[in-house]
């Protein structure tokens, strides 16, 4: 197994194109070597993206947010514009582990390791993020909800990898958040995750909302029929409740040695409940 | 099979090593550096014990490649003390009964200097959750919360 | 010397205070070497290949192309070891059956368990010993296996063992079962205490096999000469009992190995038996150079001791006033692949905590398709105890009583009967009762979803063989060289205490370390909350004879009588002027002179220390409930529990903290998970929860002293009783926020949610 | 001559017999007595059974000495974690 720490983008494209389909990018790697460890991934080639600039960088990009795909969770968590803007997103990114994997995974990898479980995920979806993936035909985007195909598998093509993501400017009198479900308050994977972004208007009724939920199916799903429910009410007991029933409605889960699909569908509802009132309540304190 | 070639500095000495590409920061401090204070529990990044700092952040030395580490600063448990003087934390702990069999130990209290370094007055909750990623099997964390805030509170000069 | 020292009240200096622990500084500073730790010139590494099946029958095993790799220097089979016979064999004072030890090590005609181990190699590095357990092929004929203890416990269940015959029952079977002993104990006439009961409960609970979670994996280092002797470090609770297993497997001479404990990363009973300690041997015996075996965390959770899951049946019944007439349980435990649970244990520690007059238990040890069991902490205890604290919990509810009051209601004391022998001695149950209901935690107000749980946890604590040797070196220091490993708990510094109280020196002028087995005789296993109570009685054995050999080289430099010199503070004194008088020696000016008077000075202990105390412990709870989750917080948690006598309050607290945090664990979320295929699923610290910091509260601790006569300063060992309680008393906590009792452990969150879901359905 | 109680755990073995006086010195000549009447329980006397003697419990201590009269327990041999 050869390792490569190129400078620039070209060079690492160049790199994963000439592979064959044999080459890993490390970025965090926390996910990468646990792999590597259990004989599950054993590439020729690490791209490690670590040395090349843009990808180490959160920009502010018209209005919202350019996420270098080897920002670590920790450099996010610190950032402190940003998690002004996208609390929910930071939220997710918060629960990726313990301090020290935070220290080094990344967002990008969250989303590239393509988990069902993942933390980083749901919000990103529910804040309409998109994945900015380059390769050798140049650069092109793709909304984060249809990155990732199944567990461990994403859209991206021979020598393509997420360079950054992006975050759209936040609208006014809006709010996110994300919460999962654990059994251990740290240092677990979601059983249940749900992410909600929505925003007022004046008058405190709900215009648009956007719901994520992961740990429910075999990808992160965006769930519309659960943001229906929000949109037009001022998010009161009774649309929160019909929020709980289409989060739960849209689950598809499957029973593992994480949880039950009873108490996954059950869960789904609760959390996005949960999630949403934070949300609202980010919401209203914003302005 | 080709070796990597890496130059770091541990705990601020400038040193040089050879390491497979798979082999990762924590088999060569303990295999090619002899430094076995860090410890290995469960090699995934899931107990903490291998905790060590690169470059000011805190991260598990079982989750990053030997050859990431070209041109980084690591700081270990042998770097903690400085030469009889032990770290505040260090004699708290022992102070505070805050360790049994002594083998999360080391990654508890480079956990802990990393926290205090960030945050010099922390709540018990703050200590908590940061140190969440450290297991301990022995304590029940009881005393290790104690000696951490203690070790905080004399750090802090109170 | 079948041992015993009687408990004296004297005035303390050092027994009850915290001085510093004599490993603190190297484990702070990264330099105590634990398993991992050791490394020798020229050392391979070795790998075990395990079975990827829970039964199968082994058809072959090919070993030649992971020979044939460069690097790989030996390969080791079952035809590498001796086939041992089918009975019970001395190991030190243990009995244990060798067939069982030499094909747990390495399979034989059977895998019996996903992670058995089939083969092992050396080889010049990791990954060349990884990529030859990639080259060893084997062929299974892949059997239906049994996983369940009560599916394996049914006619007609996959057979592990076609030789295996229940044993204690009459007449003998006639044909093989899973269930490998059947057992009976109790007394009185349970019919007629039924018939005298006015209210009766019963109920079902089952429970996981939940793992040890010792964060330091089994290492070890092994070192064969061509002169037929071996050398051993390895991480374990007790080295002369690895050394007694490896001689006979490899059939060795028991001299002819020499093992040197490590410091242990945790144990907590898991490190009691070998597992490539021997495989390590053989390998360096056949490749001739040392070898080093490292399990990785998956090993550990796949072949190494998990605890018994169990299937628990409890009946009680009461009188209106709080009497309890009959106390009837069936204790089905899953042994693991090899017969030997903690069932016994269990049964004896079920309802020892009461005065009973009419009880009956009937266990069964069964063998199932998963690792065998191992000890943990008050093996089996916690167990039987989760069903029983809970059916006691219910009924105090029924009565209409409080818990703590109707636990002293029916309190074992001194003098109580017990139901599988002896009468119990002095013992302080009635005491940790009373603290904790006297505890403001007891009274303290409870918010919405909130509850509160009691139970309680017996020990029995041992004694066993213990060897220390207590050398006075030439400058009046002390080295302390004891046969019982510091398991973590500290018992280096209680020994060491101890030691110095009897000199009525300072604390820092003894050394003590654990000495390797050609330094000292057979020292039994750190188990059975053992190593205070007959280390420290072996420690205060040698003390006395130092002490002792002390008066009399001052009576001959002084020349005077050895009755006119005491020992008091560190000196040798005249008794009183009248008898004699002379100037009193310090410990250094004994020590400086002694070569020149007769020799160095030490004292020996080589004891069966007999007379161990039995434990009693009360523990409080407070949850929280999130019904719409069925997630449990720990909101509050007090442990009272008689440990006789705290040498080092701050190390007694440690174990009181720790064990109540395993049991938390255990009660919460701990659990193993096996597929349909036999296969375990979690065999990592990501999905096998144990607690984290932030999972829990500071856990405060009551210490209660009733000294045990049996002990010279009143010990009675502290380390298994707090592992007891926990699960029944956060049980009882959850029934008492939210009104359901939970019979299945883990209390996880989809449980919980289930039963909240389940009752609401049940109400519409 | 000493009253002997057997743990109900053996009974199995002594065909049902749980109590007995038996004229012994010490546990020594207990077990040897034992095994001789009960061969299905000498097994189990060497793989670990654990005498109380008056209420104190004694394992491995074969010459503990066991007075005239005084009442002897038989029970299963402890040990722990």
């Amino acid at each position: 197994m050869r390792y490569e720490a190129p400078k620039t983008l070209e060079q690492a494209i160049a790199l994963l194109s000439g592979a064959n389909g044999q080459a890993r990018v490390l970025a965090g790697g926390t996910d990468v070597l646990i792999q590597l460890r259990s004989g599950r991934a054993d590439p020729q080639l690490l791209v490690d993206i670590k040395a090349i600039p843009e990808m180490r960088a959160v920009v502010a990009d018209s209005g919202g947010y350019r996420i270098g795909a080897a920002v670590t969770c920790m450099e996010l968590i610190e950032n402190e514009v940003f998690a002004r803007d996208w609390p929910g997103v930071v939220d997710g990114v918060k629960l990726i582990g313990s301090v020290q994997v935070k220290g080094r995974a990344t967002l990008g990898g969250n989303l590239c390791n393509a988990s069902p479980a993942a933390d980083g995920v749901p919000a990103l979806i529910a804040a309409g993020a998109l994945v900015c993936i380059a390769g050798p035909l140049g650069r092109r985007e793709a909304p984060v909800e249809d990155f990732v195909l199944g567990p461990g598998r994403t859209s991206l093509g021979n020598g393509e990898l997420v360079a950054a993501i992006q975050l759209p400017r936040r609208a006014p009198h809006s709010g996110d958040a994300y919460l999962r479900f654990t059994p251990r308050t740290e240092m677990d994977i979601a059983v249940v995750g749900a992410a909600v972004y929505l925003t007022l208007d004046g008058k405190g009724v709900c215009r648009s909302a956007r719901v994520g939920l992961g740990a429910v199916a075999a990808r992160a799903l965006l769930v519309p029929a659960a943001a229906a429910a929000l949109i037009g009410t001022t998010v009161d007991e009774a649309a929160l409740e019909r929020l709980a029933a289409a989060a739960s409605a849209a689950c598809r889960p499957i029973d593992d040695k994480r949880g039950t699909k009873q108490f996954r569908v059950k869960v789904a509802g609760v959390m996005a409940r949960r999630a949403a009132a934070i949300a609202i309540e980010r919401a209203r304190r914003q302005g | 099979m080709s070796r990597n070639h890496v130059s770091a500095t541990v705990n601020g000495d400038q040193v040089e090593f050879l390491c497979e590409t798979g082999q990762t920061l924590l088999e060569a401090l303990r295999d090619e550096l002899r430094l076995t204070g860090t410890k290995e529990g469960c090699g995934t990044g899931d107990c903490g014990a291998c905790s060590v700092i690169v470059d000011g952040r805190l991260v598990c030395a079982c989750l990053m490649l030997a050859v990431e580490a070209e041109g980084k600063a690591i700081q270990t448990i042998e770097g903690m003390a400085t030469g009889e003087t032990l770290h505040p934390l260090q004699r708290k702990f022992i102070e505070h009964a805050a360790l049994q069999c002594g083998i999360c130990t080391p990654g508890i209290l480079i956990a802990a200097r990393s926290l205090l370094e960030r945050n010099p007055n922390p709540t018990e909750d703050e200590v908590r959750y940061w140190l969440a990623g450290n297991l301990c099997r022995c304590t029940g964390y009881h005393k290790i919360v104690d000696a951490v805030l203690d070790a905080a509170r004399e750090m802090r000069g109170g | 010397m079948s041992a015993t020292l009687k408990y004296q009240e004297k005035e303390l200096k050092l027994v009850g205070t915290r001085p510093l622990r004599p490993d603190g500084v190297d484990k702070v500073t990264g330099r105590a070497r634990f398993g991992a730790d050791y490394n020798l010139p020229g050392q391979l590494i070795g790998k075990v290949l395990r079975s990827p099946h829970a039964l199968a029958r082994i058809k072959s095993i090919d070993t030649s192309a992971a020979l044939a790799l460069p690097g790989v220097k030996a390969v080791v089979t079952r035809d590498d070891f001796a086939e041992m016979p089918d009975e019970m064999a001395a190991v030190g004072e243990l009995m244990i059956n060798f067939r069982d030890v030499t094909r747990n090590m390495m399979a034989r005609e059977k895998v019996l368990y996903d992670g058995h181990p089939l083969a092992a190699v050396a080889a010049t590095g990791e990954s060349v010993a990884r990529a030859a357990l990639a080259l060893i092929k084997v062929e299974y004929e892949v059997l239906p296996h049994a996983i369940d203890v009560v599916e394996a416990m049914k006619p007609g269940a996959p057979l592990l063992h076609e030789h295996q015959y229940t044993q204690g029952v009459k007449p003998k079977p006639d044909r093989p079962s899973n269930v490998a002993k059947r057992l009976e104990f109790g007394h009185g006439d349970i019919a007629a205490g039924f018939r005298q009961a006015e209210v009766i409960v019963e109920r079902e609970f089952n429970t996981k096999p939940v793992h040890q979670g010792y964060i330091e994996p089994q290492a070890c280092l092994a070192s064969y000469s061509a002169d037929g002797q071996a050398e051993l470090w390895t991480s374990t609770q007790g080295h002369f009992v690895f050394r007694a297993q490896c001689a006979k497997v490899l059939q060795m001479d028991v001299s002819k190995i020499r093992v040197t404990p490590t410091e242990i990363g945790g144990g907590f009973g898991g490190k009691n038996n070998i597992y490539n300690e021997a495989l390590a041997i053989a390998l360096s015996r056949k490749s001739g150079h040392p070898v080093k075996m490292v399990m990785t965390r998956e090993e550990v959770f796949s072949s190494t001791g998990p605890t018994s899951g169990a299937n628990v049946k409890v009946k009680l019944g009461c009188t209106r006033d709080g009497k309890i007439t009959a106390a009837e349980a069936e204790l089905n435990f899953q042994a693991g692949a090899f017969p030997g649970s903690s069932v016994n244990q269990a049964s004896m520690c079920a309802f020892t905590r009461y005065d009973l007059a009419n009880v009956r238990i009937v266990g069964h040890d069964v063998t199932v398709n998963r690792p065998k069991v191992a000890a943990y902490r008050a093996p089996g205890a916690p167990i039987a105890v989760f069903g029983v604290e809970s059916v006691i919990d219910e009924m105090a509810k029924k009565l209409g009583i409080d818990p703590i009051e109707f636990r002293l209601r029916n309190a074992a004391k001194e003098g109580t009967q017990t139901y599988y022998g002896p009468k119990l001695g002095p013992i302080g149950y009635i005491q940790t009762l009373e603290a904790a209901r006297a505890h403001p935690h007891y009274r303290a107000p409870l918010g919405p979803n909130q509850g509160r749980g009691v139970a309680t946890g017996f020990w029995f604590n041992i004694g066993n063989e213990t060897t220390c040797s207590l050398n006075l070196q030439e400058d009046g220091t002390l080295t302390l060289m004891l046969g019982t490993i510091d398991v973590a708990g500290g018992s280096r510094a209680s020994m060491a205490m101890m030691v110095a109280e009897e000199l009525g020196i300072e604390f820092d002028r003894v050394r003590p370390f654990v000495g390797d087995t050609a330094s000292l005789g057979f020292n039994f296993l750190t188990a059975g909350s053992r190593g205070t109570f007959a280390s420290g009685m072996a420690s205060v054995i040698a003390a006395r004879q130092v002490i002792e050999k002390l008066r009399q080289r001052v009576a001959k430099i002084r020349e005077v009588p050895l009755e006119a010199v005491a020992w008091k503070d560190g000196h040798a004194r005249p008794v009183d002027a009248t008898v004699a008088q002379f100037a009193p020696m310090s410990l250094p000016e004994i020590a400086r002179m002694a070569g020149k008077t007769g020799g160095t000075i030490a004292g020996h202990a080589e004891i069966n220390a007999q007379g161990a105390g039995p434990g009693f412990g009360t523990h409080i709870v407070d949850v929280e409930v999130d019904k719409e989750t069925g997630a449990v917080k720990i909101l509050r948690y007090t442990v009272v529990q008689d440990v006789g006598k705290a040498i080092h309050p701050a190390y007694v607290e440690g174990q009181l903290q720790g064990g109540a945090v395993q049991g938390i664990g255990w009660a919460l979320n701990e659990e193993y998970v096996y597929g349909e295929d036999g296969v375990l699923q979690n065999p990592g610290f990501l999905d096998y929860r144990i607690p984290v910091a932030s999972d829990l509260p500071f856990i405060d601790t009551v210490i209660v002293e009733v000294p045990n006569p049996n002990h010279p300063y009143g010990v009675r060992g502290c380390g298994e009783v707090p592992i007891i309680a926990p699960m029944a008393a956060i049980a009882n906590a959850i029934e008492n926020a939210i009104g359901l009792r939970l019979c299945e452990q883990p209390l996880s969150p989809p449980r919980v949610l289930k039963a909240i879901d389940e009752a609401a359905a049940a109400r519409r | 001559m000493a009253r002997i109680t057997l743990s109900s755990s053996l009974a199995p073995f002594t065909g049902g017999v749980l109590e007995l006086e038996l004229d012994v010195a010490n546990v020594r000549q207990l077990f040897q007595t034992l095994g001789e009447r009960y061969p299905e329980l000498q097994s189990h006397l060497e793989a670990g059974i654990a005498v109380a003697i008056g209420d104190e419990i004694y394992q491995d201590a074969l010459l503990q000495p066991i007075e005239r009269e005084s009442e002897v327990i038989l029970i299963p041999k402890i040990a722990g974690g």
